[in-house]
């Protein structure tokens, strides 16, 4: 049965809570300051380590099947392909300016 | 419910073994999971255009967010999640009844949740800030595309807090079961597949937060 | 069906081609059509050949097994993927032509709407439904839509482009032949549609540069002005006569009487004519979708009561012809 | 006749209950074909209506619903769930040797997903209809009348019940396999059905947020894809195709995989560079994503984006022409019998080669601009979607009737039907090509005289693809009822399905199967 499966130690859920919570306090402090224009990338790297924590342990990715991440990780990709094209096509547009 | 005993699960009849029956489930469950991302993908992906577009919308709009209350609910929803993945590691152990008590805790933040995700909106709808054409705020002057902002405000928060309570529902569906003792160490797999759902709905949160709330 | 086809294959063909980059275009057409009239007869014809060379003879036959043939199956990945990237080049080429709007050239605005073209000129004459421009002239048309996304499609002239609301879009033609060619709305924007149509007429230098400046109302009498107004912008839904098309016909409308969508009636006076061509959804007659564009800032004010006067001219015909 | 499927329970409940995945086959089948059945009456109306120049029996408000009915019932109620919720179904545990599909609960949720979108979406009769074309392009969709919410609601419905049917293969396929079957002893058809699956997995939710968005837009006035509040309609385009054009492969990609099993079997010859076509079928839903912008050279993107994506197709048309070239070299040397689903195959060979040629010419930039929005177009992907994906599901469906039901077809009548179809098909589509050189845009409720003749030409055409199928009909009417019966493996093919009895058993196979070597090995 499925009793070989990993249980992931107590402990180990505690601290990543504990570090999600300083996380959290840690993108409000930052927000408080202007990095000009690091503050969205600031922002969203903070987000995605505590995503990849809530992934990794809570979700049970580090200790399943390869294929899951893989599975995740494509839908992610189409996201950003979506995302690249569309912004590429509204920044290359040309203006056409009136003349009237 | 008269009978709190405990019942062996069954493996469906066309599956070979159990180890298979979770194999499959859990690769369904991820399935799913990426069709979520991708569908609020969309959101985020339209919300990261126009926030180039029109970057000073954006930026009126989040003065109008409480971010305590913002901070507030990523601080619940991350306990809930705690206490999702600790139902699990107890049912793995054999200990049902924390298991159960842990799910129980779950629906209560999920319930926290809601409770101030309806101070926001009614306070915001109180208003005038509602989405797009309904839009009536008039207290100060503000910039003519605000209504944008809140429309990507509402749909967001809005397609999220649906899939709290979506979450909400099959918790107690679990909770219901795992007082019926369905659940123990060789059996476990929908309170695994909930727990993924509601991890990812704790994830997008996760984005969600810093977006909507702290954009500079 | 024979005398069909023979009947119609002299016009079946592409339109005239009427600028330079209209011919360039066909070039690529017919070499694209040559190359896969080729590539399908080489296809069907091979699957024919082998459908009839290897019938089943006995229901016995040993086929031998044949798995793979890389060579084989390099080539005609390859050979494919190269014709493949040449009329991707090519077609990339006219293309890029296509969208080169030349500096100097005579620029001319364009309005879509629910189901007219409108044209306005520099000098402040405006036309619908007839584009008017000089030949051998570069000609830019800056364009919009008024509500919904319609398309300016010249097929003559091989060019098309999507018209939308809110932004500018442009389409650039130097016109080599004199006369008239349809222009048509080529992406969907509703119940007239099809009836959105206008004319490109491509006219001399001179003769183009006394059209810009003729008042087009010269000599006309107030109902004469509210008919030719009526002709290049009611016609895609209205009638002169009693038809219905996606708006009520005209004749008999003055003094008769009218009943809302939303309740009430009234008998049709001037004021109420004004204010269904200024804000139509204001009164929608029963019976009728909301569909009408408003026109409020599009007439002048004798272009109105010409309109007025128009419609109150229009009788019932007797209809026995 | 000993137990099987079809009279293991009865009654209407043990049907519309089922878990057994060939039940839910069948009852995707009866949908399918009805359905099938509303959008061809529309299109016949719309081409009676096309017949003359002017209005010849139906105005242009009740021609656009017509339109809009027969593009969004075809897409999303028949080709759509076609090939992949009917066959696929029945066919793919079959296929790998599996008791049922890995979740059977999940199956049945998908089939009633299907019939209550279909529903709602049909609830917009009662509010004026829906006149946008299926395509639902944004600021129209918002202005027009108010059924336009709920067929995009069914719509947004019935994506669940693709993205379902999909997330069921991709995990059976992952779990499900008999002993013995690796990757690459999966015949084709599994092949190309796993990889449609990935792509109704990825793509439909993106078309559901967009759904919904636009629901949002019609009730809220959310703004985001209307230019009044600062939204851009261009976007919507970008999002809607992101679906919509992987969506032509969800179509097209399992008709290639029933047309590699037939092209194998009538030919009585292993398939020709089994992983070539296994892996272009993947190629092919992969680059799938990356290509939509092709449906937009005109609209007001940029000229670079333009090209990316033209030079993106391009890519799209070498997987499809191995597969082309391999399904030819398997017929060389070959033992082909021309019955009935051969015929289909080749019928389906015929066209497709048309319809891919014409998809190269569109994806060339210069080219298309010309062409685009005309009936250049709509004759382009009828060559594809009826020529290829229908032609596939009539042949597929003579093809495995013995194993469905136990009875055989008559042939005669079978080759007629073949006939009538590919005769009238172009008779009435091939004419729209000349047109579409014409310049005669599509969804015209009226043209200018000179379009006339051809414009008859494809309504003659169309009257026969018609008959056609009502010949299709009445044979599988005649199969059913008094069709000889049939033995477990009529064709002499050599995938599993042909191992078990025809009808299958409840469970699929009295002995689960050990598979030892190539699915197309012919000895």
């Amino acid at each position: 049965m499925s009793s070989n499966h990993h249980i992931v130690p107590f402990n180990v859920y505690i601290k990543v809570l504990s570090a999600l919570l300083v996380l959290t306090v840690f993108t409000v402090l930052v927000a408080q300051m202007d990095f000009g224009v690091f503050n969205v990338l600031i922002a969203m790297g903070i987000a995605t380590i505590k995503a990849t924590l809530v992934l990794l342990f809570f979700m049970h990715l580090k200790y399943d099947n390869k294929l899951f991440p893989v599975i995740f990780l494509a839908g992610v990709f189409f996201l950003v392909v979506i995302f690249l094209f569309c912004e590429f096509d509204i920044m290359t547009r040309i203006p056409e300016s009136s003349v009237l | 419910m008269s009978t709190v005993e405990a019942k062996p699960h069954k493996v469906a009849h066309h599956f070979d073994s159990a180890e298979q029956e979770v194999a499959a489930s859990k690769l369904g469950i991820w399935l799913f999971l990426c069709t979520e991302i991708l569908m609020f993908g969309g959101l985020f992906v339209g919300y990261a255009i126009y926030k180039r577009m029109y970057p000073e919308i954006f930026l009126q709009g989040s003065t109008f967010l409480d971010w305590k209350l913002g901070a507030l609910n990523t601080v619940v929803l991350l306990v809930s999640s705690l206490t999702m993945a600790l139902s699990i590691y107890y049912a793995q152990k054999g200990q049902s009844s924390k298991s159960t008590s842990c799910l129980w805790l779950t629906l209560l933040c999920g319930f926290i949740f809601m409770g101030v995700k309806y101070i926001e909106y009614s306070h915001k709808l109180h208003l005038g800030l509602a989405p797009g054409a309904f839009f009536s705020y008039t207290e100060t002057a503000t910039l003519q595309g605000l209504p944008l902002y809140f429309s990507f405000y509402y749909c967001m928060t809005g397609l999220h807090g649906s899939h709290v309570l979506a979450g909400m529902v099959l918790i107690f569906w679990l909770i219901i079961r795992s007082h019926k003792k369905h659940f123990g160490p060789s059996y476990y797999t929908p309170l695994e597949c909930v727990g993924l759902f509601w991890h990812l709905v704790d994830l997008i949160w996760i984005y969600l937060f810093p977006l909507l709330y702290l954009v500079e | 069906m024979l005398y069909l086809l023979i009947n119609s294959a002299e016009a079946a063909w592409l339109p005239v081609a009427a600028t330079d980059l209209a011919k360039e275009v066909d070039q690529l057409i017919y070499f694209l059509l040559e190359i896969s009239v080729l590539a399908s007869i080489l296809v069907i014809g091979g699957f024919v050949y082998f459908s009839i060379r290897f019938r089943r003879k006995s229901e016995a036959d040993k086929p031998p097994a044949i798995t793979h043939h890389y060579l084989l199956e390099f080539l005609w990945s390859f050979i494919p993927f190269v014709i493949f990237m040449f009329v991707f080049g090519w077609g990339w080429l006219v293309y890029d032509k296509m969208r080169d709007h030349p500096k100097n050239a005579l620029e001319i605005h364009v309005y879509g709407q629910m189901w007219n073209w409108d044209f306005v000129y520099k000098n402040g004459r405006k036309s619908s439904r007839v584009l008017t421009v000089p030949v051998d002239k570069p000609v830019k048309l800056i364009m919009s839509s008024r509500d919904v996304i319609h398309s300016f499609f010249i097929p003559s002239f091989r060019i098309k482009q999507d018209v939308l609301p809110g932004s500018y879009t442009a389409l650039s033609f130097t016109a080599r032949k004199k006369g008239k060619f349809p222009v048509f709305c080529a992406e969907f924007c509703g119940a007239g549609h099809s009836s959105m149509l206008a004319t490109v007429h491509v006219m001399g230098l001179r003769e183009w540069e006394e059209w810009l400046v003729k008042d087009p109302y010269k000599g006309m009498s107030i109902s004469q002005i509210g008919e030719s107004v009526f002709q290049k912008s009611c016609t895609a839904c209205h009638t002169a006569t009693q038809e219905k098309r996606i708006g009520p016909g005209l004749a008999g409308l003055f003094g008769a009487k009218r009943e809302f969508e939303k309740g009430g009636s009234l008998v049709v006076d001037e004021n109420y004519i004004r204010e269904s061509i200024l804000n139509p959804s204001a009164r929608v007659v029963k019976g009728y979708g909301n569909m009408m564009t408003p026109f409020a800032g599009l007439l002048q004010e004798e272009e109105m009561t010409g309109l007025i006067e128009y419609i109150k001219s229009l009788k019932i015909e007797q209809k026995d012809k | 006749m000993s137990v099987n499927y079809l009279n293991e329970k009865k009654g209407l409940t043990s049907w519309l209950f089922t878990l057994d995945h060939k039940r839910i086959g069948i009852l995707y089948m009866i949908t399918v074909f009805t359905f099938f059945l509303v959008g061809g009456v529309f299109a016949l109306l719309m081409r009676l209506e096309l017949f003359g120049a002017g209005e010849t029996f139906i105005p242009a408000s009740v021609y656009n619903q017509f339109m809009t009915f027969h593009g969004a019932i075809m897409v999303f109620m028949v080709i759509i769930p076609g090939i992949p919720a009917f066959l696929g179904n029945f066919f793919l545990p079959l296929q790998i040797g599996a008791k049922d599909v890995a979740f059977p609960r999940v199956n049945l949720l998908s089939w009633y997903c299907l019939i209550v979108g279909s529903i709602v979406a049909l609830c917009s009769l009662f509010f004026n209809g829906v006149d946008t074309g299926w395509t639902f392009y944004t600021p129209y969709s918002i202005r027009t009348d108010n059924g336009t919410l709920w067929v995009v609601l069914g719509a947004f419905i019935m994506g669940f019940s693709s993205i379902l049917t999909g997330l069921n293969f991709i995990v059976t396929v992952h779990t499900l396999r008999a002993k013995g079957m690796g990757f690459f002893q999966l015949p084709l058809f599994v092949w190309s059905l796993y990889s449609t699956a990935i792509i109704q997995v990825l793509a439909t939710p993106v078309l559901a947020i967009t759904l919904l968005l636009l629901s949002a837009e019609r009730i809220m006035g959310i703004g985001i894809f209307d230019p009044k509040l600062g939204g851009d309609p261009v976007l919507f385009q970008h999002f809607f195709w992101f679906y919509s054009h992987p969506a032509v492969y969800i179509m097209i990609l399992p008709a290639m995989g029933v047309i590699s099993e037939l092209i194998t079997t009538f030919s009585r010859k292993t398939i020709f560079g089994y992983k070539a076509i296994a892996f272009s079928s993947v190629g092919i839903a992969a680059v799938s994503f990356f290509v939509w912008g092709h449906h937009m050279f005109v609209s007001g993107q940029s000229e670079w984006v333009g090209v990316l994506f033209s030079f993106l197709t391009m890519l799209v048309g070498v997987p499809t022409a191995i597969k082309v070239f391999n399904w030819v070299a398997t017929m060389y040397q070959g033992s082909i019998k021309f019955d009935t689903p051969m015929l289909y195959a080749n019928g389906f060979l015929f066209l497709f080669v048309i319809g891919g040629v014409t998809g190269i010419m569109l994806a060339t930039l210069a080219f298309d601009v010309h062409v685009h929005d005309t009936y250049f177009v709509v004759a382009h992907f009828h060559y594809v979607m009826v020529g290829g994906t229908l032609m596939a599901i009539t042949g597929g469906l003579y093809y495995w009737l013995p194993k469905m039901f136990g009875r055989m077809y008559n042939e005669f009548w079978g080759r007629i039907s073949f006939f009538l179809i590919f005769v009238g098909f172009n008779v009435t589509f091939f004419p729209q090509f000349i047109l579409g050189f014409m310049g005669m845009p599509r969804r015209y409720h009226d043209y200018v005289p000179a379009y006339e003749p051809l414009n008859q030409l494809s309504t003659f055409g169309s009257w026969m693809i018609g008959l056609g199928f009502v010949v299709v009909f009445f044979v599988v009417l005649q199969a059913l009822f008094k069709g000889e019966k049939a033995s477990s493996n009529p064709w002499g093919a050599v995938t599993l399905e042909w191992q078990t009895d025809s009808p299958p058993p409840h469970e699929n196979f009295h002995k689960t199967p050990v598979v030892g070597k190539n699915p197309y090995e012919y000895s």
